[in-house]
């Protein structure tokens, strides 16, 4: 598997060595993620999750793949996308620390099936 | 007298009987009166409301004095506390309707007064204001009064009563553009078997969820001949000459430059760098041609691929920078390329 | 900026990395570029391999303005 | 295939000490229903309670809602593939107890939300204020695993609504609705003429709390499927899905799936409604180009001239929908969308991030950032604490006489993307 996980959420650093941790919030992590599609890096995982609840979790996990040469402007577009929408939902509100390790764990559960997904061709 | 409620109305110095173009440049007044359009207004809110006063100033002083004359204005405003804020209406007039609609947004968004205008769809007016004041979709001309006053005068008088206002198309206004949740008598799912019907039938339906409308220019004549063809060089990616003498913003960019590229090869650094807050200025600061590269056109013209760069390279911020303000910015470079006869431009963006 | 410039009739190529935004405010030439902070360049290659890219990436534009389309084109 | 739903029309809901169904009145045997759902290890505690429209009580936050049912002829009783043993759904005739729903309550996680008010503004807002609620609140063992702990939940929720639709079997229903399609090819035959529709029904499936099983299967693995719509209205569906309150589809949603049903009340008049591919929606985008192929590919398989789209949920899925919309469209296949948006609080910001072009014919399901101020409630059913989590972490949301201010996010399926629920959005 020749994946990077991008994440803000310790418990992924903890248990993954393909891990670029980010100290910061989760803005900051999709911008990352953001910077590096710009880099030609396959986006494997999509930006945002499938609840809005999630979208209000502190911790997010975004899987790229390989480096090509050239940017893909499909993950371009998802990723500005994911980031503009991201911020139009949490802009007003303020972070849910105290359910901070459930968030953590979801985080984690949601990228682990997403990365038992098709392993190989990745 | 006390039980009906107030409302302060705006005009320019035309409307407001001071005289014409002339007169355009008076500053702004106060009149504990109803003049010109104030005084039908009031007759049309069955009396439940009064016009309390009329404020007038002439177009050319807004314009050109804008933080004043609102100052004069608000100030004025603040002091009689009316219930509903009226201007105009503008019809097509461009700066009195630009008037018409700074003042409407700084009235509802600084005192929280709620305003209703009246102005033609095309007036320039309309973009500033249509989000927080309610516009009455009006005529290109003066002739339009007659038609306009009862339906701002029925707008008027819901908001001064705290009673709510219906969907655009059935009060007469330009809608605002804000997606309003509400109750329908379908549920979804069936409104969504009827739409598919429609469209299956050829029958017309309306989305519930329009996707933006882009205004399309058509694609402008390929140049025939590029080694006899004039380009101009133009970024949004905020290079500047050092020192960044045009005080271009960072981000929300209000202004563009245009600096004098005539005898360069290139934009190096440290002469140039970019002022832009959007990215990672890095390589654009080693390497200024990266974002905008003018050393590689300068390659073309020698080797005769194109005619000739042209002497004067214009350059703003893109990011945050509204769209109202982006198009204003293209039509006045716009207008400048057409009249230096440029054949070409390469515009970049980061 | 782009299409108001266009709206004279001068033809102009928008040389962008996110072309999505480039086809949503009304570009009709589209040279996709590098990446957000070099669109024009990339620093990650030796001077002469960038110089090469570079100079692709310019001649694509200039040739985009000498070439007629009739609706929103990009040139890679 | 041919169903017949026998609808028995539920007025009223009590607990005692008997499960029957008496002139509308449907009493559940309180002791009787504990006992079977604690016959599950897992589970330590169970509450029940009742929830009537217009009573001032508040459930939260609840996990799933759940139509009682019973199987009178054909298949076998429950939710064959997880409560009953395999067998074909959508064939014989099944009773519902109308009007009545088992809703589960609890938490597997200290995020949750969910929130369902029985009167006054919130009632608006879910349909399930309409419905006479039994209400199971389900405590577990210590040190389950979150995994556990759901299924434990879900479970419960099914055993609880096949215990009580036990009542309806016997009962001669007020009203019986016949389902009957035969197969595309003979449905083609007697209405050649007519536009061939599908309905494809995207799913939630990207692991815990965000999943939806066929038959028991776990969706996150399937390739899009064919159902029969008869399948899905004859409880093959079952949601997982415990997170997205205002836009997920609960079981009872997929039982009664509005689209399903209003398809069907065109079929043979102005369409031929060839059935349902339920879509999975995966996390990653290759799972996403994957599906969106899929569907396109059993539309033209199947000779299709309309795919009707729905989704479940919103930020990663609106990407398969624009996809599979797109891809229709492209190959000249209509699509008729049924979303939500979010136009932020104040309604101002543009609906859709990613737009396309393709989308032309969209229905709203209503803004979820919505605002909606909700008072007090007398009664509380659930986690009281719970409140203060919906309530979002924002200032002035939860006021101390109890007023909550919520965005529409938090509430059970207020804005339905199945069009369960009459909230859109207009442009004002």
């Amino acid at each position: 598997m020749k994946s990077i996980i991008i994440t803000n959420n310790p418990a992924v650093r903890e248990k993954y060595r393909n891990v670029l941790f980010i100290d910061g919030s989760v803005e900051d992590t999709l911008i990352k993620v953001r910077d590096m599609v710009y880099q030609g890096y396959e986006l494997v995982s999509h930006p945002l999750a499938a609840s809005i609840r999630m979208m209000y979790s502190p911790y997010r996990s975004v899987i790229l793949g390989r480096q090509e040469a050239k940017v893909d402007f499909l993950y371009a577009e998802i990723i500005e996308d994911s980031i503009i929408k991201y911020k139009r939902h949490t802009s007003h509100r303020k972070k849910d620390v105290t359910n901070s390790d459930d968030y953590q764990m979801i985080d984690l559960i949601l990228l682990e099936a997403a990365l038992s997904e098709q392993q190989i061709t990745w | 007298m006390s039980d009906k409620y107030k409302v302060l109305y705006y005009v320019n110095q035309f409307f407001g009987q001071v005289g014409g173009e002339d007169k355009a440049g008076m500053a702004p007044e106060y009149r504990g009166e109803k003049i010109g359009p104030a005084l039908g207004f009031e007759g049309l809110l069955n009396k439940n409301g009064e016009v309390v006063g009329t404020i007038i100033c002439g177009d050319n002083y807004f314009n050109e004095n804008k933080e004043k004359a609102l100052d004069f204005i608000l100030g004025t405003i603040k002091d009689i506390a009316p219930d509903v804020f009226v201007a105009g209406p503008a019809f097509n007039a461009g700066r009195y309707g630009v008037a018409c609609g700074e003042i409407s947004k700084a009235v509802a968004e600084k005192l929280n007064i709620p305003v209703v205008t009246g102005m033609y769809m095309e007036n320039p007016g309309l973009d500033i204001c249509k989000e927080v004041a309610y516009v009455v979709r009006t005529s290109d001309s003066a002739g339009g009064m007659r038609k306009a006053l009862p339906i701002m005068a029925q707008i008027a008088d819901k908001l001064a009563k705290g009673i709510e206002v219906g969907p655009p198309e059935e009060e007469g206004y330009i809608p605002r553009g804000m997606r309003k949740t509400i109750f329908v008598e379908k549920r979804g799912s069936q409104r969504a078997v009827e739409m598919l019907l429609a469209r299956l039938k050829g029958q017309p339906f309306t989305t519930e969820m329009p996707m933006p409308v882009f205004d399309i220019v058509e694609p402008a004549p390929a140049i025939k001949d590029l080694s006899k063809a004039t380009i101009a060089l133009c970024t949004s990616g905020g290079i500047v000459p050092e020192g960044n003498p045009d005080h271009i913003q960072s981000a929300s960019a209000q202004k563009w430059g245009k600096y004098d590229i005539a005898g360069r090869d290139a934009l190096n650094a440290p002469d140039f760098y970019t002022t832009h807050g959007g990215y990672d200025p890095v390589y654009a600061n080693e390497i200024p041609d990266r974002v905008a590269p003018l050393d590689i056109l300068r390659e073309f013209e020698k080797e005769g691929y194109i005619g000739k760069v042209y002497d004067f390279f214009y350059t703003t911020t893109g990011t945050g920078t509204s769209v109202s303000k982006a198009k204003e910015f293209g039509t006045q470079i716009g207008a400048e390329l057409k009249a230096a006869g440029v054949d070409g431009v390469i515009l970049t963006s980061t | 900026m782009v299409k108001e410039i266009e709206r004279y009739g001068i033809p102009i190529v928008h040389m962008a990395t996110i072309t999505t935004i480039s086809e949503s405010v009304g570009a009709n030439r589209i040279v996709p570029t590098v990446a957000i902070p070099h669109p024009v360049g990339n620093p990650q290659l030796n001077a002469d391999d960038e110089h090469a890219l570079r100079k692709a990436l310019v001649k694509k534009a200039l040739d985009g303005l000498a070439t007629e389309i009739s609706q929103p084109t990009h040139f890679e | 295939m041919k169903l017949e739903i026998g609808r028995i029309y539920i007025k009223d809901i009590q607990l005692g000490q008997e499960t029957s169904v008496k002139e509308g009145v449907l009493t559940v045997d309180k002791e009787g229903l504990i006992a079977k759902l604690k016959e599950d290890e897992r589970i330590k505690d169970v509450s029940l309670d009742v929830a009537k429209p217009g009573e001032k009580v508040r459930i939260i936050p609840v996990k799933d809602v759940i139509e009682p049912r019973v199987k009178i002829e054909g298949g076998n009783n429950g939710f064959p593939g997880v409560t009953s043993k395999q067998a074909q759904c959508g064939e014989g005739k099944t009773n519902v107890l109308y009007g009545a729903a088992v809703v589960t309550v609890g938490d597997v996680v200290g995020f949750q939300e969910g929130v369902i008010d029985m009167w006054g503004e919130g009632a608006k807002w879910t349909p399930f204020s309409k419905t006479y609620n039994l209400t199971v609140d389900i405590s577990v063992v210590d040190g389950l695993t979150p995994h556990a702990h759901e299924e434990t939940v879900r479970i419960a929720g099914l055993k609880a609504a096949e215990f009580v639709g036990l009542a309806g079997k016997d009962v001669t229903p007020d009203e019986v609705i016949t389902y009957e399609m035969g197969s595309i090819f003979e449905e083609t035959a007697k209405y050649p003429n007519l536009p061939k529709v599908l309905y494809a029904e995207m799913m939630i499936t990207q692991g815990l709390l965000h999943d939806t099983y066929i038959y028991g299967v776990n969706a996150q693995t399937i390739l899009p499927a064919l159902l029969h719509p008869n399948e899905e209205l004859d409880n093959a569906v079952i949601s997982g899905n415990c997170v997205a309150a205002c836009d997920k589809i609960t079981t009872y949603q997929h039982q009664n799936n509005s689209v399903i049903e209003d398809l069907y009340a065109q079929h043979g008049k102005e369409i031929n409604f060839l059935g349902c591919i339920m879509v999975p929606e995966h996390t990653t985008l290759a799972g996403k180009l994957r599906v969106s192929d899929y569907v396109l590919k059993l539309a033209k398989m199947l000779g299709a001239d309309a795919v009707v789209i729905s989704e479940e949920g919103y930020g990663n899925p609106d990407s398969d929908l624009l996809m599979i919309c797109k891809k229709c469209e492209k190959a000249g296949i209509i699509t008729q969308l049924i979303t939500d948006e979010c136009a932020g609080r104040d309604g101002m910001s543009q609906p859709l991030a990613d737009t396309a072009q393709e989308a032309v014919a969209v229905v709203s399901g209503g803004n979820v950032s919505h605002v909606v101020t909700l008072p007090p409630a007398d009664k509380i059913i659930g986690n009281a604490a719970a409140i203060a989590v919906l309530a979002g972490g924002w200032d002035g949301a939860l006021l101390e006489d109890g007023t909550l201010m919520c965005e529409l996010n938090a509430v059970i399926g207020s804005t339905s993307e199945i069009g369960f629920h009459n909230v859109t959005c207009r442009l004002y």
